[in-house]
């Protein structure tokens, strides 16, 4: 698989589609990402289980150059929801795609996302490296679980988790959808919630940041992965990925062409919360 | 006595207020209204940031579907609302806190109808503990 | 241990809008007890509920008051723009360093400044002068973009009725009823050409203004250790403990905000 | 050297939990615990008594300031040597004749650090770079070897007059000492520093530093839990009866960090910001004060999402690169 990635790299620098490409090296701990900019150093590219963060967080930094990106499934969509969302030019980002075969921790389990991953293969790319793998029918029963206990202990769940949580914003920083210039937690003016640890301002910073990932999440977990304090997280935005699918019937980032499903409307959206 | 932010939509529901005053409709003045151009306009982390500061419920009240002054606003205001519905009651969070409706600017009645169901719901409720800034 | 952080709660004696567009605002501030700093010096002002944020002292060592003027920026500078006559607020300092005044004996002072970056230029000339004597010749030059964000114009109009100071005041374009200089700082401290030996340079300025003077000192022959620029940075202990404003090893508030421009060259070029 | 029993050490904990605040390691990372502890290697680090994530320094109250008063003094007990010396180099930039951080050093002066030997270093520990290490007693008042059931203390006169003298070490607790430090010192891996800071300033303008930094994601996660970061924000918060004004844990990484109200940002990207971290700990300090600001523990290696490891850094900028 590693010397197919490099092969494509190499053709991709050759044709002259690419003037840097963004993919994984061999870290100390772990794989890391590198950034090439020179076809005699495509060998660096590796590929593992280890691959874990997003690596379409980077691709803003490179408007305008033509950028090549070593994409699993996740990436690719989240590729995907970036061109929709008008920050990338489809044809800037040369995506070489990698059907993945689920990432793990440094204990050797694999992600939650990974378990229940429905687009192992991306669903857009430019080449694809080795054969299609059929993803799993996503029904998001971790989520259902979570919703079948009694409304005191979610809260109690949710309360206990974001406890943890110092606010080093490692979540935001490697998620690809998190670019705002200045983020609702940094406005002063105005002030939305308070700096600090107190608990009603780290449910306030969950719950916004989850929020505005509603239709636009790719479910790749970087958020959670990038955590030191290992606090609980996806399993908000996997719900919100499960209402906008049966609200909306949106999946994030298989089309670049569809607006986010916030972005748009329709006449027949369900109301009998409404009064 | 409670206290409820209402965000009114000026073309439908604010009108609709105005009419319940003017035509002596009684409802209980639980509401702090917040007088927004278009239900589109309200941005959830308003509703994020009333419940934070300690407001015993809020309300967004917007034009019916179709009627909007904008065409579409309330379209997409009822999708971030149902979004935030279902993230705020995954969570936890207590239900009978967050209301929306639709009131035009003819149904005066309705109007304070509805403030009167908004008070016995939030009645039914004890003071807020969940999700409070801390003020002391 | 005197905690550093505790400001000091002083009564607001004036404010006044300085430009027609309310974007520099002045207030004279009362002096705290046994308050003695030297012109260059800044105080973060408080503004409880909002923050603090630094500001140089206009007014001189002598005047028995604090004058700051403020630019509306962002947060806490809005606040200040609220303030009234009696209303309240925090200051901690004298904080930073100063302009080497001591070395100012016996030589001449050339002050080029722009825009609201006068404050503590205003604060130095006040200074000179009330020991006129022992500085040879003063030159000030001062510019913006339009008379009226020109701080403390009366009192200088004032002030170029004197023979033994030389003041050239510019705007950037012509305006009407302006009669003096039109045209950037640069360009009129080429026109005016005032001689490096034995001469001592302060500049402030908005950076547009630095980038643009800083080749016109050099053709003018003035040595990188004689000039000296008061720096601006996002700032809030002002005590050199946060870590925010530091430029290499130095702290802006601890070891400025005066600098000279030869030890601003050693420097990383992050200001 | 003495030794003293573990239960007579972990007893005499709780009951100073009267007049202390303890801090320990449990489960996982440096806490407020009632004196129970953990032997672990935390991932908040000891940081947190002395310089806690969030802190009020005074109050604003019918308008009037009046400082915040102190607390109880503190114990920090059963921390590694790395985080023991990290608080006495936060020491360094907080002391300061005209501008004392009083607050840091209020708790300092009148706080008790108990570190505990390091037998397993992990592998991303490279204490022995800088002239300490797990048997360091740098910064602590006591260090404690664990050996059976009890300990072999290395303290000071305000240890001893707390937790008690226990008795005069054996001979073959004295060689079982040695002999565990060098075990483990010879686990670590040592990198090269010599004349670091002089090296980084040379090449402050390097284009090498793009390459480095590059795939730094700018979160705060490697500063917020680095024993040795220091940085903080200042912020006013209001409440019912006035204003509180705190102060935070903040970092160099985050862009509004320096980003001025005009909009201006002094370190705009990546690169200036990374650059500063390093130039700050490797650079900076020494020059300042004498000593590298970094103690090696490994945490920002550990934590960092995508894995940034400072050691390949100062190898390249450095060492041998």
């Amino acid at each position: 698989m590693i010397e197919r990635i490099r092969e494509e790299a190499r053709k991709a620098f050759e044709e002259g589609k690419i003037e840097i490409l963004i993919g994984f090296g061999r870290g100390t701990l772990r794989a890391t990402p590198i950034f090439i900019e020179k076809k005699e150093d495509v060998d660096k590219l590796i590929w593992d289980d280890t691959c874990w963060i997003n690596l379409a967080t980077y691709l803003r930094r490179f408007r305008g150059k033509k950028t090549g990106i070593v994409a699993k499934g996740c990436d690719a969509r989240s590729v995907v929801a970036l061109i929709a969302e008008k920050q990338l030019k489809r044809e800037d980002v040369y995506i070489i795609g990698v059907p993945c075969q689920g990432m793990k921790n440094e204990k050797g389990e694999e992600f939650l996302s990974c378990r229940y991953c429905e687009y192992p293969t991306p669903p857009v790319y430019d080449v694809l490296v080795g054969e299609k793998r059929e993803g799993k029918k996503e029904n998001y029963p971790d989520v259902s679980e979570f919703e079948s206990m009694p409304p005191e202990k979610r809260w109690e769940f949710f309360s206990e988790e974001v406890k943890k949580c110092i606010r080093c914003y490692a979540c935001r920083e490697a998620c690809p959808m998190c670019y705002c210039e200045e983020c609702f937690a940094d406005s002063l003016d105005p002030r939305w919630l308070e700096p600090g640890l107190s608990l009603s301002s780290l449910q306030f910073w969950h719950l916004v940041r989850a929020y505005h990932q509603a239709g636009r999440c790719s479910d790749c977990g970087a958020c959670e992965r990038a955590c030191p304090m290992d606090v609980k997280i996806l399993y908000l935005t996997r719900k919100l990925n499960k209402e906008v699918r049966e609200l909306f019937g949106f999946v994030t980032g298989l089309d670049p062409e569809a607006l986010p499903p916030l972005g748009t409307y329709s006449t027949e959206d369900k109301e009998e919360f409404i009064l | 006595m409670k206290k409820v932010i209402a965000f009114l939509c000026n073309w439908c529901s604010y009108a609709g207020a105005d009419l319940a005053g003017v035509s002596r409709f009684q409802y209980p003045p639980i509401t702090r209204t917040i007088r927004v151009p278009c239900s589109g306009r309200v941005n959830p982390l308003y509703l994020f940031k009333a419940l934070y500061e300690g407001a015993d419920a809020v309300w967004v009240s917007g034009c019916h579907p179709g009627d909007c002054h904008y065409q579409t606003g309330n379209y997409y205001a009822r999708r971030r609302f149902a979004i935030f519905n279902a993230l705020m009651d995954y969570v936890g969070f207590e239900k009978g806190r967050v209301f929306f409706s639709w009131i035009s600017a003819s149904e005066g009645k309705k109007f304070a109808e509805t403030v009167k169901h908004i008070k016995e719901e939030v009645e039914k409720l004890p003071p807020r503990q969940k999700f409070l800034r801390e003020n002391d | 241990m005197k905690n550093p952080y505790l400001p000091v709660i002083v009564k607001v004696k004036r404010a006044y809008f300085e430009s027609d567009d309310r974007s520099l605002k002045t207030i004279d501030v009362e002096k705290p007890e046994g308050f003695s700093f030297l012109p260059g010096q800044f105080c973060e002002i408080s503004i409880f509920g909002r923050g603090e944020a630094p500001f140089g002292i206009a007014s001189a060592p002598s005047e028995d008051f604090l004058r700051f003027t403020i630019n509306k920026a962002g947060y806490v500078t809005t606040a200040i723009h609220w303030l009234e006559e009696g209303d309240e607020i925090g200051i901690r300092g004298p904080l930073g360093n100063y302009y080497p005044v001591e070395l100012f004996e016996g030589k001449n002072v050339l002050i080029v400044s722009g825009g609201f970056a006068f404050t503590t230029l205003r604060s130095l000339l006040l200074y000179l002068l009330e020991e006129r004597e022992r500085y040879k010749n003063i030159i000030l030059i001062y510019g913006a973009r339009r008379p009226d964000l020109l701080l403390y114009r009366e009192e200088l109009f004032e002030l170029e009725k004197r023979e033994d100071l030389e003041i050239h005041l510019t705007v950037d374009t012509e305006f009407p009823g302006w009669t003096r200089h039109v045209g950037f700082v640069p360009q009129v401290l080429e026109r005016v050409n005032p001689p490096a030996e034995d001469t001592y340079l302060v500049m402030c300025g908005p950076p547009a203004m630095i980038k643009f003077t800083l080749p016109v000192i050099e053709k003018l022959g003035f040595p990188p250790e004689r000039v000296f620029t008061s720096l601006e940075r996002r700032m809030k202990c002002g005590i050199g403990k946060c870590g925010r404003c530091n430029i290499g090893p130095y702290y802006v508030c601890r070891d400025g905000p005066v600098f000279s421009l030869d030890k601003l060259r050693s420097l990383p070029r992050e200001y | 050297m003495r030794r003293i029993k573990k239960e007579a050490i972990e007893k005499k904990l709780k009951e100073l939990a009267k007049d202390y605040r303890i801090f320990a390691p449990m489960n996982g990372d440096v806490k407020e615990t009632g004196g129970e502890f953990e032997e672990c290697f935390p991932r908040l680090s000891g940081k947190c008594a002395f310089l806690p994530p969030e802190e009020e320094i005074l109050r604003y109250k019918d308008g009037k300031v009046e400082e915040t008063p102190e607390d109880k003094p503190i114990i920090l007990f059963g921390i590694k040597p790395c985080d023991a010396r990290a608080i006495s180099l936060i020491e360094l930039a907080m002391r300061d004749e005209k501008f004392p951080d009083v607050y840091f050093l209020r708790k300092k002066e009148k706080g008790i650090i108990v570190s505990i030997a390091c037998k397993e270093p992990g592998d991303t520990c490279f204490c022995t770079s800088f002239g300490h290490g797990p048997f360091s007693t740098q910064g602590s008042d006591a260090l404690l070897v664990e050996k059976d059931d009890y300990y072999l203390v290395l303290g000071n006169e305000k240890f001893f007059k707390l937790f008690g003298e226990g008795e005069e070490a054996r001979e073959e607790d004295k060689e079982y000492f040695e002999e565990a430090k060098k075990r483990a010192e010879e686990k670590i891996e040592k990198i090269p520093i010599d004349n670091l800071g002089e090296k980084l300033l040379s090449r402050i303008e390097d284009p090498v530093w793009e390459k480095i930094s590059r795939k730094c994601l700018n979160c705060g996660a490697c500063t917020f839990l680095c024993p040795t970061c220091y940085c903080f924000d200042i912020q006013d918060l209001e409440r019912s009866w006035g204003v509180s004004r705190r102060r935070y844990w903040d970092s160099c990484m985050f862009s509004i960090y320096t980003k001025e109200a005009s909009g201006h940002n002094p370190r705009p990207t990546h690169r200036e910001r990374v650059r500063n971290r390093i130039m700050h700990k490797f650079s900076y300090y020494p020059y300042l004060y004498g000593e590298f600001g970094c103690t090696g523990c490994g945490r920002c290696v550990v934590y960092c999402p995508v894995n940034f490891d400072i050691r390949e850094v100062l190898k390249i900028l450095g060492g041998s690169g």
